[in-house]
């Protein structure tokens, strides 16, 4: 069970400031669990981006992410109405797509 | 996106990895074309480097890394990179006292800008460092200290 | 409190008549508000609800107005009187220590491990500034920075220091001594603090080689 | 995300606390305002909100009934402007009831769900994570509004009145009491700002901040856990979830704020 991404794309000018935040634990592997054992990894490893479902930007990220992580970037050419399309792939083999519209 | 010699070693850091977890081989198969688990379980700016095939960096006025001077709370630290040159094939954040030190590589495509910014765990206080890996080869760096405070009661 | 809501309702049953739609008076608020905090909280692990039970300078302190005089002077003498004065007239530890006591701001909540003195922490610098050196510091409490200093201790040993000496020692006992209704917590009377952590804090405070004094 | 740069109350707050504690501090007070600016912009409770709104729609419990007709105080089904009315008196229930135990109480009325087994369930599981984004949600619904309890029903008097007793209740190991940091204006925990919750603290502090999303520990806080967790640190015992202690406390710190503008949620260290 994945929950929903909140992905916001501004348009300004010739191009959208794109917001996403991620719902996701980003679990280091280092942390110790009450008990004492260690609470294993589990983070989001792979992030990419599509606008109009051409991809754009693509990221990997290590388990020092924050805890929900936030990604902001700049789209050039981007338009009211675009599609801007976030998916992210974590360590566990999950995986989540959200899309959103530019306005 | 890789050079050969990167894929082998992924391949193999990855398979160990997800066995490590627990997870079955074909995801381990699928994943490891990307993921390079070298880069990011290197315990400093150079080894992660060096995983990533990529020269020494050397620091630059182009490159800028945005961050708090002090934060509250470790756990959320807001880090942006930014690099104000054209051809940039890849924009790092790393955190220099963390247990490894890579925290994100982004690779934007000429459709987005060379500046994006996520936030990061800081174990402690310690520099951040933005690295921009040009087309041409080139690695240039900005560096910042972010004091990292402990905030509330504590208890 | 259970009881005035059990009458309005046998009065008028579920229906408020302007009646009974009477604010109780001061008196019978404090009363209500008291059974409103005995019935809200129950045991947590080390926290168990005789926390809630008030000794006379907790009750006194309940309100947002200042004490009357007499009752403050009372509050004070009584808390005077339960400071225990350190054995063998010893008030001193070690500075490093009483540093990382006044760091911890751990103790006596239901998350941590035991209710005995080694888990706890002095809590200093939640409200206080100490060693500049440390910029997280609070504000309820005065600066402690150059405390020693500023009160001209040059040898903790020199009889001219041991009226500071006591008084810093008994504040440390039992902040209500001195203020009736101070925000301190009265680490020795409450077992918050042992006798040997109050001298490593007095060490902090009052030691010409403590950083506090540089 | 939330466009609303820093705000006036707490920069007025920081000054405040810099002019008391001298220049050494003064960078680091600018520092914590900076950081603090930089979060808002990208408030992860957003996530909590989107969840609290689909679970207001969807059909849930033995009765498979949506809250869409619960009545948060301004009737069946008004979510706006509810958050900025609580704590209230409700007839239904006769209580003075806040968000999150009203929310309960129509979990139960419409749903069909156990009011007592998800008022005893801990914080941060089960049902209670379904109770914190619902009023993350009904509160972002109320965001930009101003704080105006009701005070016209005698139990809404007599919960204020019981609520400013609770506030200046002095106990446990250490004797403190809400009012022992929240009893002053311009004081400090640590770098943590305390704002003076005897009066209006300025827009979108204390009060009209809350639910907030922690990012100390990355969990989304209700009132409700932030009270529990103030009484944690007060060395208190452990406060019942909608207890009339922690109701009346809401009541008291609500009517105070008059006035103040909610930002809730928002984003807290």
């Amino acid at each position: 069970m994945t929950d929903p991404m909140r992905i916001r794309a501004q348009v300004a000018g010739d191009k959208a400031t794109v917001r996403v935040l991620m719902a996701h634990e980003m679990e280091t592997g280092q942390r110790k669990d009450a008990a004492g054992k260690v609470i294993p990894a589990w983070f989001i490893q792979e992030v990419s981006a599509t606008h109009n479902g051409k991809p754009v930007l693509s990221a990997q990220w290590g388990p020092s992410i924050s805890k929900n992580p936030f990604m902001q970037f700049s789209l050039k050419g981007a338009k009211v109405g675009d599609k801007i399309a976030i998916t992210w792939v974590d360590n566990k083999g999950e995986k989540r797509t959200d899309e959103a519209t530019a306005s | 996106m890789h050079t050969r010699r990167h894929m082998l070693s992924d391949s193999a850091k990855v398979a160990a990895l997800l066995a490590a977890v627990g997870l079955a081989p074909q995801l381990a198969k699928a994943q490891a074309a990307s993921y390079n688990s070298a880069a990011f379980e290197a315990k400093n700016m150079a080894d992660a480097m060096k995983a990533l095939g990529a020269a020494v960096p050397v620091a630059s006025k182009d490159v800028t890394v945005t961050a708090p001077d002090i934060a509250e709370n470790g756990a959320v630290v807001p880090v942006g990179a930014a690099a104000a040159l054209p051809g940039v094939k890849r924009l790092l954040i790393l955190v220099e006292k963390n247990p490894a030190a890579l925290a994100a590589m982004f690779e934007p495509s000429d459709a987005v800008e060379a500046n994006i910014s996520t936030r990061v765990k800081l174990g402690q206080s310690s520099n951040v460092f933005a690295v921009a890996i040009l087309n041409d080869g080139k690695v240039l760096f900005a560096q910042k200290e972010v004091k990292v405070t402990l905030g509330g009661c504590g208890g | 409190m259970a009881s005035s809501k059990n009458v309005s309702m046998a009065l008028v049953g579920l229906v408020f008549s302007a009646g009974c739609a009477v604010l109780p008076s001061p008196q019978e608020l404090d009363v209500q508000g008291r059974a409103v905090m005995k019935a809200s909280f129950r045991d947590q692990s080390i926290a168990k609800v005789n926390r809630i039970d008030q000794d006379p300078a907790q009750l006194a302190c309940s309100t947002d107005q200042p004490l009357a005089p007499e009752q403050a002077k009372k509050v004070e003498a009584d808390s005077l009187a339960t400071i225990v004065w350190p054995a063998g007239g010893r008030y001193f530890g070690d500075w490093r220590e009483g540093e990382k006591l006044a760091q911890n701001g751990r103790g006596m909540t239901w998350t941590d491990p035991s209710a005995e003195t080694k888990d706890n922490g002095g809590n200093c610098y939640n409200c206080h500034e100490i060693d500049r050196k440390e910029i997280s510091f609070g504000t309820i409490g005065p600066s402690l920075w150059n405390y020693g200093k500023i009160r001209g201790v040059k040898e903790v040993a020199d009889p001219a220091a041991a009226p500071v000496v006591q008084y810093t020692w008994g504040k440390l006992w039992n902040s209500k001594a001195y203020v009736a209704c101070s925000n301190m917590p009265r680490f020795g009377h409450a077992k918050v603090l042992d006798e040997n952590q109050i001298r490593h804090l007095m060490a902090l405070l009052l030691d010409p080689a403590s950083p506090v004094n540089r | 995300m939330n466009a609303r740069t820093v705000k006036p109350g707490i920069a007025a707050l920081a000054l405040l606390a810099c002019a008391s504690a001298g220049a050494q501090t003064k960078s680091s007070a600018d520092g914590i305002a900076e950081y603090r600016k930089m979060l808002e912009d990208g408030n992860p409770a957003e996530l909590f909100e989107a969840k609290g709104e689909a679970l207001w729609k969807e059909k849930r419990g033995p009765k498979n009934a949506s809250l869409e007709l619960c009545d948060l105080g301004k009737g069946a089904g008004i979510v706006k402007g509810a958050f900025v009315e609580l704590p209230r008196y409700f007839a239904d229930t006769n209580k003075v009831q806040d968000l999150e135990s009203r929310l309960v109480s129509c979990m139960e009325a419409l749903q069909g769900l156990n009011a007592a087994g998800i008022s005893s369930t801990p914080f941060g599981r089960g049902e209670q994570n379904n109770v914190t984004a619902l009023a993350t949600w009904v509160a972002a619904e109320s965001r930009g509004l101003k704080f105006n309890l009701p005070q016209n029903h005698v139990e809404e008097k007599r919960s204020y009145e019981i609520g400013k007793r609770v506030f200046f209740f002095r106990g446990g190991t250490h004797d403190f009491s809400c009012a022992s940091c929240h009893g002053e204006d311009a004081k400090r925990i640590r770098l943590q700002d305390l704002p003076n919750l005897t009066k209006n603290p300025g827009d979108g502090i204390g009060f009209a901040a809350w639910p907030a999303y922690r990012v100390s520990n990355g969990q989304m806080w209700g009132m409700q856990l932030r009270l529990n967790d103030c009484y944690r640190q007060q060395r208190f015992p452990y406060p019942g979830f909608g207890s009339e202690a922690t109701i009346a406390v809401s009541t008291y710190m609500g009517v105070n704020a008059k006035g103040a503008e909610s930002i809730a949620p928002s984003i807290k260290r």
